[in-house]
């Protein structure tokens, strides 16, 4: 064991991996979760509930088709609704997974490990419930495949200045590059699967998956460079993806809408969502599972730092918006922002600010912080309000924008609520099969917080007042 | 699979288990003097100074450059040809090779290659998917996944001895050796 | 909602809809959408008619006959069916433009609710039993033919008059009735009172320098409404430095569209309008009882003064009009003013009535009704009209039809009158039968079908005949045999054939006519209405501005056709002014009981602002039981209110009935918020900074738009004549095929209309500036839709257009979000109606219908300029200044539309870009657009202060 | 024992990658060959007709002008039908009593016009102006092919959206002088190209708007 003992150079901070582990019990600890026989009445449950909101997801989407868009609250006035909000919604929360598991690694941020895992997971569902809206949002779905540049009879292309083909290339790069680096990040665990399960069927599931991984130290090698190389890639792709997004907004003329601010603001909010969303899902699964050794208050106090952080850049996007108006003096401008305040939509701006502005401030005290069931309805708020936040830009931009005589209201109906909780739904069920079926913390990389890979990474891993040494 | 082993009684290998990643170093570091080249360690987790000790060449690198590159060239090329040459149509006023609005496709068609460049290329130069292997046939090899850590001297090391070679081994771990049959 | 069922899908297109989607999916997940067509079969005819060549289309003269007078129309047909109707103005009477109704005619012959089959009591019978059973009736009377009785509406044209005239010959007992809810009843009394005979008047706006319309919407309603809107229209035009305007005071109680352009208006109640008319008409020298000016509320004196003092300085130069339901004493007043203005032959020309049998249209039905209860009627036969349902409510009429043994009416639908018939007959349409008719001047006009009657249906002449015994005679041998009489040339044939192809009878116009004013004029004016004791209202009732009485209650396109300034669709309402209806403690939609007597309606409140106080305005025409699939069970029936003592005013009381009816209005907000958008200004203001006129953004970093060798099209709207009638929407309407979508769907704001006419109301409430902008799709060289499609359906054309190409689009609706104008529209659902064959024979070949999920807007009828640029290529030429005439433009009364190539400096559209008054929407967006406007123009009297 | 599958196992997994690379681009080619295919443009497929009318005897054998069936071709967007009486023209003399032209009879007495399958048939949402491409030298075989070859009438060509616009972009590759538009066994010359573009300049045919989707989509 080689763990330089730093502790000295800086203040005692909480561990992030519980002390008294080695790479025995985490080993055992983590696959057990996946091998272990049978599942809680709690799993079959929720699946259960799970199962009937895609229910609903699969009737809203046949009526559509049978209809078409009119059976939402759109109108020719505002003619983006829920179908969009909810789209960026989710790509947005799809952003903290990338992040830590990109971003955090090159920032040698060690705490990352416990969570990255099924923080990628949680991208890749989120990407796929995202992906539906756009689909289905279009009035002829059955030609959406036109936004693809394919040779066809007719000599026609998609049209590369519209940031709605931008957005097929972000989205689609975004999904393919989260999956391989989850995938990536798999397997050597599915390898450890492989080794661990009983019984041949099981073993030759895992023993596909994982490829035949042997761990030998040619493959490590290259494994780490991929994984870094992917890592360097992914990093500016998750800040390019929601700018793109963005793009969908600011490269329009409509008040509200055309803002230079929006690619850093929704960056910022994508990262804030995401990890309230991760928070959401990794408190309740550490208290299921009891991997409170492995994802420890520190990760929790951190992510609730992270959340406070990208929640003031967020505040600040606001403020902007506010005082650009002012300062450009824009009469379309500075109406925009009064009819989002004093509007009639005036409710959820208010609510907005509450929850993206007002309550995260509680996090500035630690012992929030550290209160995880207080956390966990801070971070279901934020929730709440970065939905709101994207409810405001898209409807109270296009109700009422330059023409008086136009402007008009937007209502949503059944059918809206119903498609984006049939989501919900998707997304929650995709997470219980992943924890069943997937180790839920990357069992190799916890590993090297046992065993530091670099010479020099033990510092970082707090692991000064653990003893491993039997 | 000992029973295949003996039918054909070639060897595949001498597998050596040890307690720690320093005890496989040093033992790594005891194999190369004695002049064995052929040989590879298996470790739970990604260990650098081995694969300094076992010195090996990277050409990733490079893979993921090739495939960035390309993701670039072939974005714009697209954009180009679809807008200027096939069928060159006015839209909003704009020049037919908006090249500035072209950036965002030629970015993510760069990471788009370039992430699937890594990604294939390692396994690729890995040699997977190899879902069969003959270290997999020495049954403590299982533990290489958990917490053991091996070196793994091939048979067809010039330097390789069917006795001597294991008892060197055997001199470096307190752990087992075994033949690994092929 | 009924309406939509009709137009929209039901569950057959639904299921049809899902079966093409499962094969969609099946197919790769929608590619079966691009996969192989249907097989499809055409035919040959076995002998090909001549002069007909198949893909053009042919036009054809024939005019329509509407309340009061008639509209000389060219119709143009493809392939035999008539699919668009334009102005005549080959006729010496006509113009190129039409009014909304005329328009919407196609509709009515198409409509699917046409009653196709003689029924009897309700059953199915046929034409012969029909006869047979007239006849038997005929036969029941005495020689006299005591006891028959027959009910036209207003009576227009020469022959039908005739053959009644006939008949009544051979049978004196027989007595033959009018009526139409909207007649001229009110004029004529008045021109009675003023001159003792009865005269209708021609104002001649080409020599007038100031206007006092009383409560005249003289540019909209009426027969002569296209001419006055030409003439008076005429007169507002700037187009150079200088030009004086003709000025127009308007004194109305509900805000209309010639009311809008007044340069100064002042709302008022009917009583109050009478009221402060006698000051007026006494304060310009004419002899009567009335207090002075002094004694007017200081708001009204102040304007009162200035119009009287500009109607005398301006002798001989000005005209007042009195509208037709104001009260004979106003109408009389009105000539009296005239009179004492020395403008009688100057500005106003008077004709002799044009109807065949000017009679006191509501005194002869109660005749009738008190006839019919009396039990002396035996046969009564009604030719056309809907008395069930248009019957003061006082006369009971309905009741009374079932007192008549032998009861037949003839009518497009099975209406009301018919359900109370023993006999009903399918009515042709005008587009389908033989007859002639009058138009304002008294010009008689052919009328001639463009397609053999879709259904049974027969005509008025066909029926007189019969009952004259002339069995089987067509309407053609009729109407041929009478002009063959009558006209006044020895080579009919020629003249016959020219008459024909003009659509009017040589000869045949009056000439203006001497009348001397009643110099006992005051004797004869009748005590004035009183303004109700608080509590009570007055209630003003008007026909419609779209579905008239209500005969065109079941054309969708009419329902639609947002009504002038107030955007009220599918529905009438009790239109009250904000101040009325704070004191009432109502707001818009508000469900109130209207009670004038024991006789009640309820009706949900619309506020608009320039509505006159304590008086509340319901048009009629709604609340239909039997209208058809569209037009039943809307809105509320004011009938109800009407009696035959008062048709058009009386005094109820209004009481909230704390319930709700929601009302789809087309626009919801009509304050500019101070934004730049409807420029308007003094003439003499004209060359000032603020409305010099605007190339573009001041400095621009953008490319100057590329130029193209061709033409590059542009439209200029000239807001100074823009009245706001609507008639753009629906002749733009029928060009392209735009579907209707129901109140639901407009309550949704989903409406397809291709162009809007926005109404903004600016300054006080009570008597705001009204300022009317039609917006259709901007062309803009630099488009925001174009930039942001993803598959690029929306692109630009070499020739300047914003081309949008339904079969490519995929329905994202970025482009709608993306227009500032807003003025894209989304067929959410599957609008178009695919099944329905008669729809089907209405629509435009040459314009796609769209199907669901695609964006559509305004195409500046890209298939006319394409048939232009075809037709001059053949002719190896460029296409010609007006060669090309969008359907808004050609429809367009007051002609405020003008289109034409930029590219070619002397064009009416380059000439109008480089006046003063230019500008562009929104200008400070840089997206220039192609499409661009005139600055509203007033001359207000400087005399009057603005309050 | 952690070995888990025999030796074969790694090639089947290697080849079941580069399989599945191949089947991919293999159903790839496979939807776009189909959509090129006559089966979907229906190019040179033969319709059942009502009457086996030959436009090889008609045009081929007997030499007949477009024009004296196809009359309005000059006139009207529509090239037009004969009607019964112009096949009754001749055929009252020649074939009077034939079978194969019962139909006709029966059409000619009876008043009823022949329901013909259209063999030409582009989708409702285009838009297609004969008489512009004749009066400009189009002519009838650039898109009908040889008319003057085919017993049964055939699709002449793939009547496809990139088949349009191809000649629309160089329209100088088909233009003919007038004199040529009804001549079917007309073939472009070596001089095309020069002859196409003098027509063009002749007729200021200007090839910008030519591309513009409303040209044809209105």
């Amino acid at each position: 064991m080689s763990v330089k003992d730093q502790a000295g150079t800086e203040p005692p901070r909480e561990p992030i991996l519980a002390p008294g582990h080695d790479l025995v019990s985490i080993t055992d600890k983590i696959s057990s979760l996946v091998l272990a026989r049978g599942a809680s009445r709690g799993w079959f449950v929720g699946v259960a509930v799970c199962l009937a909101l895609v229910t609903l997801l699969m009737v809203s989407l046949a009526y559509l088709l049978l209809r078409g868009v009119g059976i939402w609250g759109l109108n020719n006035q505002v003619a983006w609704g829920f179908a969009i909000i909810n789209f960026v919604w989710w790509i947005g929360i799809g952003h903290a997974g990338t992040l830590i598991s990109a971003i955090l690694l090159l920032l040698k941020q060690h705490w990352r490990t416990s969570i990255n895992r099924f923080a990628e997971a949680m991208t890749i569902f989120a990407v796929m419930c995202a992906g539906i809206f756009p689909l289905i949002h279009v009035g002829r779905p059955w030609l959406a495949y036109w936004l693809l540049p394919y040779p066809n009879t007719m000599g026609l292309w998609p049209q590369f200045r519209s940031p709605l083909v931008w957005d097929v290339f972000a989205v689609s790069t975004y999904a393919t590059v989260s999956a391989l680096f989850w995938y990536v990040g798999l397997v050597p665990d599915l390898a450890t699967l492989r080794d661990k399960a009983v019984g041949r069927p099981l073993k030759m599931i895992y023993g596909f998956l994982s490829m035949g991984w042997r761990g030998a130290t040619h493959h490590w090698d290259r494994y780490e460079t991929a994984y870094l190389l992917l890592a360097g890639i992914a990093t500016p792709l998750v800040i390019s993806v929601h700018s793109v997004i963005a793009f969908d907004f600011s490269v329009s003329v409509i008040p509200g809408w055309h803002t230079t601010i929006f690619p850093p603001y929704f960056v910022a909010g994508a990262v804030f969502s995401g990890f309230a969303m991760v928070l959401t899902i990794a408190i309740p699964v550490r208290a299921i599972y009891g991997l409170g050794d492995f994802i420890t208050m520190r990760h929790i106090d951190n992510m609730a730092k992270v959340m406070l952080g990208t929640g003031l850049i967020v505040a600040y996007g606001y403020l902007m918006e506010i005082f650009i108006a002012w300062y450009g003096g824009n009469e379309y401008e500075v109406f925009m922002v009064k009819n989002r305040m004093l509007g009639p939509y005036a409710p959820a701006y208010w609510s907005l600010i509450l929850c993206n502005v007002a309550i995260p401030q509680l996090l500035w005290s630690p012992k929030i912080r550290r209160n995880v069931r207080l956390l966990l309805a801070i971070a279901l708020i934020v929730n709440v309000g970065m939905w709101l936040e994207r409810f405001i830009i898209v409807v109270t931009s296009l109700h009422r924008d330059y023409l008086p005589a136009n402007w008009n209201m937007y209502v949503p109906t059944f059918w809206d609520w119903a498609t984006y909780g049939g989501t919900i739904g998707l997304f929650v069920l995709l997470l219980f099969l992943f924890v069943r079926f997937m180790p839920v913390i990357s069992i190799f990389e916890m590993r090297t917080l046992v065993e530091p890979p670099h010479d020099e990474g033990a510092d970082h891993t707090g692991l000064e007042q653990t003893e491993v040494e039997p | 699979m000992s029973e295949r082993a003996v039918l054909d009684d070639a060897i595949y290998g001498s597998l050596a288990e040890f307690e720690s990643a320093d005890d496989l170093l040093a033992a790594v570091k005891a194999a190369r003097e004695a002049g064995f080249r052929r040989m590879e360690a298996y470790t739970p987790h990604p260990i650098e100074r081995v694969s300094h000790e076992l010195g090996h060449k990277n050409h990733l690198p490079l893979v993921v450059l090739i495939g960035g590159a390309l993701g670039a060239g072939s974005g714009f090329a697209l954009q180009y040809y679809t807008s200027v040459i096939s069928y060159p149509v006015r839209v909003g006023g704009k020049p037919l090779n908006s090249w500035p609005a072209f950036i965002i496709v030629v970015f993510e068609m760069t990471i788009l290659f370039a992430a699937v460049a890594a990604v294939l290329g390692m396994f690729a130069l890995n040699k997977l998917p190899q879902p069969y292997h003959p270290v997999f046939n020495a049954s403590i090899f299982e533990l290489a996944s958990r917490n053991r850590y091996f070196l793994l001297i091939e048979a067809r090391d010039p330097a390789f001895d069917p006795i001597t070679t294991p008892a060197m081994l055997r001199d470096l771990t307190e752990l087992q050796v075994v033949d690994v049959p092929s | 909602m009924s309406s939509i069922e009709s137009q929209h899908p039901d569950g057959k297109v639904q299921r049809r809809e899902f079966l093409r989607l499962m094969g969609a999916s099946l197919t790769l997940g929608g590619l079966g959408a691009c996969t192989r067509q249907p097989e499809e079969r055409i035919f040959a005819s076995a002998r090909s008619p001549e002069s007909r060549i198949p893909g053009k289309p042919l036009f054809f003269a024939t005019a329509m006959t509407m309340t009061g007078g008639a509209q000389p129309i060219l119709v143009e047909s493809h392939m035999g069916r008539p699919t668009k109707i334009e102005g005549n103005s080959m006729h010496p009477g006509g113009f190129s433009a039409t009014t909304a109704p005329v328009q919407a005619a196609v509709l009515g012959l198409y409509d699917p609710d046409r009653s196709r089959v003689v029924k009897r009591a309700g059953r199915i019978s046929t034409w012969p039993a029909f006869l047979g059973a007239l006849r038997e009736a005929l036969d029941g009377l005495d020689d006299a033919g005591t006891g028959l009785r027959i009910l036209t509406e207003t009576v227009l044209s020469p022959t039908l008059a005739d053959q009644l005239w006939s008949l009544l010959g051979d049978k004196p007992g027989a007595v033959w009735h009018q009526y139409e809810p909207v007649n001229r009843s009110m004029a004529r009394a008045g021109s009675e009172i003023a001159f003792g005979e009865d005269v209708q008047v021609l104002p001649r706006f080409e020599r007038a320098e100031v206007v006092l319309s009383i409560d005249a919407d003289f540019m909209t309603t009426g027969p002569a409404s296209v001419r006055l809107a030409r003439d008076f229209a005429a007169r507002r035009r700037v187009r150079a430095e200088g030009e004086e305007l003709c000025r127009l005071y308007s004194i109305e109680s509900a805000p209309s569209p010639t009311g809008s352009l007044a340069d100064h208006r002042l709302p008022l109640s009917p009583a109050r309008i009478e009221a402060i008319v006698r000051v007026i008409a006494r304060a310009v020298g004419v002899e009567l009882e009335a207090p002075e000016i002094d004694s007017l509320p200081v708001q009204q004196r102040n304007m009162v003064q200035a119009l009287v003092d500009d109607l005398k300085a301006k002798r001989g130069r000005g005209v007042v009009l009195a509208g037709e339901q104001q009260s004979p004493a106003v109408q009389a007043l009105a000539h009296a003013m005239n009179d004492a203005l020395g403008n009688n032959g100057a500005t106003v020309d008077y004709y002799d009535p044009i109807e065949m049998e000017p009679i006191d249209q509501v005194e002869s039905l109660r005749q009738l009704a008190q006839d019919m209860q009396a039990g002396e009627v035996q046969a009564l036969v009604i030719l056309g009209g809907n008395p069930a349902y248009t019957a003061p409510a006082d006369l009971n009429f309905p009741e009374h039809m079932a007192q008549v043994p032998f009861c037949a009416h003839l009518s497009l639908l099975e209406d009301e009158t018919s359900r109370r018939c023993g006999w009903h007959v399918p009515e042709a349409h005008f587009l389908e039968s033989w007859s002639d008719t009058t138009i304002y001047d008294g010009a008689a006009s052919a009328v001639q079908p463009m397609i053999a009657p879709l259904y049974e249906g027969r005509s008025s002449h066909e029926i007189v005949a019969a009952m004259a015994g002339f069995v089987g005679k067509s309407s053609y041998e009729i109407v041929r045999a009478f002009w063959k009489r009558e006209a006044f040339t020895d080579d009919f044939e020629s003249y016959w054939e020219a008459s024909l192809h003009n659509g009017w009878l040589a000869d045949t116009a009056f000439d203006p006519r001497p009348v001397t004013l009643n110099s006992s004029l005051a004797e004869g004016l009748a005590e004035g209405p009183v303004v109700p004791p608080g509590g009570e209202i007055e209630v003003i009732l008007r026909p419609d501005p779209m579905v008239w009485d209500g005969r065109f209650s079941n054309n969708g396109w009419l329902q639609e056709l947002p009504n002038p300034i107030t955007t009220l669709t599918w529905d009438n309402a009790a239109l009250i002014g904000p101040a009325t209806a704070r004191r009432l403690g109502i707001e818009t939609e508000d469900l109130v009981q209207l009670a004038c007597g024991e006789r009640m309606v309820e009706a949900a409140v619309l506020v608009v602002p320039g509505h006159a106080d304590d008086c509340v305005t319901l048009h009629l025409g709604y609340g239909r039981t039997s209208a058809g699939e569209v037009g039943s069970g809307l809105g509320c029936n004011a009938y109800q209110l009407v009696t035959a003592g008062s048709a058009w005013s009386a005094v109820g009381r209004l009481t909230p009935t704390g319930r709700r009816y929601p009302l789809a209005r087309t626009q919801l907000h009509h304050s500019m918020e101070g934004r730049d958008i409807v420029r308007s200004a003094n003439v003499h203001e004209l060359s000032d900074q603020e409305h010099g006129h605007h190339e573009g953004p001041a400095h621009t970093l953008l490319a100057p738009p590329e130029k193209n060798d061709g033409p590059a099209w542009a439209m200029v709207f000239d807001l100074s004549t823009c009245m706001g009638c609507n008639a753009c929407i629906i002749g733009c309407q029928s060009e392209n095929n735009i579907s209707i979508v129901g109140k639901d769907e407009v309550m949704r704001n989903r409406e397809m209309h291709w162009i809007r006419v926005d109404s903004y109301f600016e300054g006080d409430e009570s008597s705001p500036e009204i300022l009317h902008q039609p917006v259709p799709c901007m062309h803009c060289e630099d488009a925001p839709c174009e930039v942001v499609c993803p598959v690029g359906a929306t692109v630009h054309s070499a020739e300047g257009l914003n081309d949008m190409v339904y079969n490519r689009c995929v329905g994202t609706r970025y482009c709608e979000a993306n227009c500032p104008y807003k003025v894209r529209r989304f067929n959410f659902y599957l609008y178009a109606d695919y099944e329905t064959p008669s729809l089907k024979m209405m629509r435009n070949p040459d314009v796609t219908v769209r199907s669901r999920g695609v964006m559509e807007k305004c195409t500046y009828c890209v298939q006319r300029i394409n048939e232009a640029r075809i037709h001059a290529k053949k002719e190896g030429r460029e296409i010609l200044e007006g060669e090309v005439v969008t359907a808004c433009q050609s429809v367009c009364p007051s002609s405020a539309i003008e289109f034409g190539d930029l590219n070619d400096p002397d064009s009416k559209v380059s000439r109008l870009r480089m006046l003063p008054q230019h500008y562009s929407l929104l200008e400070e967006l840089g997206v220039r657009p192609r499409t661009t406007y005139l600055s509203r123009v007033t001359d207000r009297n400087p005399d009057v202060s603005r309050s | 024992m952690s070995q888990v599958f025999p030796p074969i196992v790694n090639t089947i997994s290697r080849v079941s990658i580069l399989g599945a690379g191949f089947l991919i681009g293999g159903a790839v080619w496979l939807v776009a060959s189909i959509f090129q295919s006559p089966y979907v443009s229906r190019e040179g497929v033969t319709r059942p007709q009502p009457v086996a009318f030959s436009h090889k005897t008609h045009v081929g054998a007997l030499g007949l002008d477009c024009r004296y069936c196809h009359s309005f071709v000059e006139e009207s967007a529509t090239a037009g039908l004969p009607s019964t009486k112009t096949c009754m023209a001749c055929h009252s003399q020649i074939l009077a009593k034939s079978p194969l032209l019962e139909p006709v009879r029966d059409s000619y007495d009876d008043d009823l016009p022949i329901a013909w399958t259209r063999v030409h048939d582009l989708p409702d949402f285009v838009r297609f102006d004969h008489s512009i491409h004749v009066n400009q030298g189009v002519g009838c075989s650039s898109c009908h092919g040889r008319v003057d070859r085919m017993p049964l009438m055939a699709q002449g060509s793939n009547l496809q959206m990139d088949w349009c616009v191809r000649c629309h972009r160089q329209p100088e590759l088909a233009l003919r002088s007038q004199s040529e538009v009804f001549d079917i066994s007309w073939q472009p010359g070596p001089d095309q190209e020069q002859r196409g573009r003098a027509l063009m300049s002749e007729n200021s045919i200007r090839t910008k708007p030519l591309t513009d989707c409303s040209i044809c989509h209105q």
